[in-house]
């Protein structure tokens, strides 16, 4: 059901793990609906300069974890913040449409983490307006079904 | 890479002996059993010895077994047929909260035109409270459906208890054993069961061939419409390969029963045991009891199941997840969520059945594969035992 | 003694391309292609293959087709479907007398539950005039079912301008294309219509699957409720082996169509010629010119069917009849008498079918005995010419 | 669906024909309803010496025919009147359930050859008492389907 480079990640994924002492720390999603993801970046100078992932979740939430973050890793944040879960569909080559959601919840955990750094260090970010860490977390699986 | 298949109750490999009995009836005995020429007498014996054979494995009369497509299509005709065929009756029907989907949606349908639908409540084991459907009953109440095993967590429901109660308020009473042929005995007449859905490809036969025990003297609508074969109650040309297949599968299973029984349930058990004893935060779903006896339903905690499912799958082995990342539905498994079982623990459940050609090295292989796969997962997941 | 099969509108035998192609999703590709493992990814590529080849043949779409249980089962999907997704906007069906049992049953179970249906007439060759269709049609009419070709006297039905009447009046068109599948050619685009009915044992496939082509945006209600398969359209786990079965015999019906109209015509037309040339009192039913290429129905006069049936039966020769003492069905055959036929000639009546494996050292043969089997039959009998 | 004894009296019928100057001739069935039959038989002192048979109708129906002349020659005609078509039916060691009807027609037909034989012969025979052998012919179609 998945493709290679999905499988790739998955089986093989980059990034896991906990920074310790993060800029940033974001979570999203919950154990209930199936899927929490949380991710950690180092910040220096407005560009991600380290990112880690854990999550629970099923192999398409793995990957888009491991390929987001590897993807954000050199970002500024201002890029960060614009990165959509289409893009990162894009960069696994696809994901089968019921497993679209998953994709959302990395960019959440993104803006989470970076949010959170926003906190701590006073900064505002653009990017950041409107977003809310503690929305409706179910939000990612009301997508219409596949028909 | 070894190969283990341990997903028995999805479906089954059909045995040589299944294929080699059908083998004849595509190119040679190929004869429309209802033509009048001999190559076609020879295409309704063969009919006649595969209904026998199914009757011989549920303890019923040949007359009695209406061979179907599928275990959905049996469930379909049941709950459509008596619906259809007592609506004067009354529009009541009873079912439980943990059947198959071929039940759920089939009542769903039924409850858009003007039927009313008890879904009864099951324990934390997965079994019905024989007080609650007493209970249940209306005057209105003209069919009770309860599943036979169910076939996530393979309880066995008290069918005899059930039944007799259905019998008692003179209503009629449907099971689905598609789960329970060929692995637990069952006797249609000593059960007291009016109806009841069976499927081959779950006991070595082939896939698309079904059937629906009707009791004699029960009275249902036809679903399949059409030309007089099965007695005029189920129309359309016979899947005549696969009826004789089911026939030689259900043959088999009565013959293998008690051996079937015995290697399955002792591998499911060292299943169980082994992985208890190598991972943590393992749980078990479902009776001990009262159990399909190849079926073990684990739950591993901090984990969700599809990811275990495709990394047990790289390394050749076959399992079933009843979680939400599962398949094309991304709820949560509806009879996990019926025993009460926490939804983030269902996230984290598989689904694992043994059958026949299942050996104690495939089972070794599978716990020692399972172990690094959890670790491995666990090490990547949010959710943790801290 | 030689054996002559001629019954190939009854069912064919499989082609061996057919069941080498069936064979490996018996033993081992047999994942349940619901499954999230590998090997049921194959058996879900086998099932996209065949739905593929299936498509090919009729010029739809992949997703437009959707695998039943047999030819039947498409036919009361397409009725009931329809009947109950548009029974708010009316009640009536308009349908043929000339339909198989699988529709006009169908339509008859509608009848006692408060649809009402129109039969057409035929004419003496079996043709469906399209102004009676025009003339029927009301603001209640919600679905329009003609068949493609009949099965009894091979008449090929003006399904363009009919499907073209039933899309002016935005009304539904369902044809049961179970005989005129790898028959005639089949564009269902080019030919406007919005369902079909299709059996894989009539194009040298095995018994017991069918598909429903629904043309894409045609909303009608599942006939089958249960698990998500064919795109939640109809529930059952997929027959895997008969529907990659019925692929190939697709494929196959595909690439042979001209070859196999050319060699079946060719013999029915020698069996026809060589009757009327050596048998006295022959007629010859349904249109010469919109034909199956295979089939002959042929009435001799004063003798009856089945005993000319069974005497070719013991002379190896299989042919079917569609009169009184034919089958479990003593009624005469409906649409013999539809056509006009005077009833003592329908009993005198016999369906011959030439297929793919034909010869005309068969037809020669099957017409000396003929000869001796209705001078046979025409001396015992109480009627005759003089 | 036949036995053997059937399809031998089926396939090599006893006693086809019609007896030239016969001293009763019976017709029963039509050809619209798929059968009839006709038997004539010749009759010195009361007992029956020869029957023939032409029959159009199925398989049942000749072989119903076929043993059921065997049966009465050299019977009485009061035999003969007796014979029912469950003895036709023993005869023959069974018919299908959808073909029981057809044993029907060749006790009609009898009936009807005594008939005229004692309409001929101005004899009257208790047997024939409330006999009419231009009774509603579809009768013997008129027996309830199979189950
Ligand atoms: C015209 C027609 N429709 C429907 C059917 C039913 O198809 P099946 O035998 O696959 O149920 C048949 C053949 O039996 C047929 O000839
Ligand atoms: C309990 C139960 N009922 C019904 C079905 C449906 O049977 P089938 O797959 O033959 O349609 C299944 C299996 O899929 C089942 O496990
Ligand atoms: S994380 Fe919810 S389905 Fe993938
Ligand atoms: S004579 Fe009528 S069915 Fe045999």
């Amino acid at each position: 059901m998945y493709n290679d480079k999905v499988m790739d990640h998955f089986m093989n994924p980059h990034n896991v793990g906990e920074i310790e002492n993060a800029d940033g720390v974001g979570t999203y999603g919950s154990p209930v609906c199936g899927d929490m993801m949380q991710i950690s970046i180092t910040v220096e100078d407005d560009k991600i300069t380290d990112a880690k992932f854990k999550t629970f979740g099923c192999g398409s939430a793995i990957a888009s974890s491991s390929v987001a973050t590897d993807m954000i890793i050199g970002m500024t944040i201002d890029e960060a913040l614009e990165l959509t879960n289409k893009q990162i569909i894009n960069e696994l080559g696809g994901l089968p449409a019921v497993k679209v959601h998953c994709s959302v919840l990395a960019d959440h955990a993104i803006k989470s983490a970076i949010y959170d750094y926003a906190q701590k260090t006073g900064k505002h970010y653009k990017g950041l307006e409107g977003f809310d860490p503690n929305a409706d977390e179910d939000d990612h699986h009301d997508l219409p079904e596949e028909a | 890479m070894r190969q283990v298949y341990l997903d028995y109750s999805a479906t089954t490999p059909v045995k040589q002996e299944v294929v080699d009995a059908m083998l004849p009836y595509f190119t040679e005995l190929y004869g429309n059993p209802s033509s009048l020429y001999s190559i076609a007498a020879e295409s309704k014996e063969a009919l006649a010895g595969a209904r026998k054979q199914v009757a011989e494995l549920i303890g019923a009369e040949e007359k009695e077994i209406f061979f179907t497509s599928c275990g959905t299509e049996a469930d379909n005709w049941a709950v459509m047929g008596a619906a259809d065929a007592l609506r004067k009756k009354g529009n009541h029907i009873i079912t439980t909260k943990i059947e198959h989907h071929a039940m759920l949606h089939s009542c769903e349908f039924l409850e858009k035109r003007g039927y009313d639908v008890t879904y009864l409540d099951v324990d934390s084991e997965g079994r019905v409270n024989p007080a609650d459907l007493e209970a249940a009953i209306t005057d209105k109440t003209i069919l009770i459906s309860i599943m036979f095993v169910n076939n996530e967590v393979g309880t066995v429901e008290p069918i005899k208890e059930l039944a007799a109660i259905a019998k008692a308020h003179k209503i009629l009473f449907h099971t689905d054993a598609v789960q329970a042929l060929g692995n637990v005995p069952i006797d249609v007449k000593e059960l007291g069961i009016d109806l009841m859905s069976m499927s081959a490809h779950k006991i070595y036969g082939p896939k698309g061939i079904g059937a629906l025990y009707i009791r004699k003297g029960v009275k249902i609508s036809n679903y399949l419409h059409g030309g007089a074969q099965e007695n005029k109650k189920r129309a359309g040309t016979e899947n005549l390969a696969g009826i004789v297949g089911f026939g030689k599968a259900a043959e088999l299973a009565r013959t293998n029963l008690t051996e079937h029984i015995k290697h399955t349930s002792s591998l499911r058990d060292y299943l169980i045991q082994q992985v208890q004893e190598n991972i943590d935060n393992v749980y078990v779903n479902g009776s001990m009891e009262h159990r399909h006896p190849g079926n073990a339903n684990l739950t591993f905690e901090f984990i969700e199941g599809e990811a275990m499912l495709l990394y047990l799958d790289m390394n050749g082995i076959a399992v079933s997840t009843g979680s939400a990342c599962s398949s094309a539905s991304l709820t949560p498994s509806h009879v996990l969520s019926a025993l009460g079982i926490p939804v983030e623990r269902i996230h984290g459940t598989l689904r694992f059945t043994v059958g026949d050609m299942t050996t104690k090295e495939d089972i070794d292989y599978v716990v020692s594969t399972l172990k690094n796969v959890v670790n491995k997962l666990r090490e990547i997941s949010s959710v943790s035992s801290e």
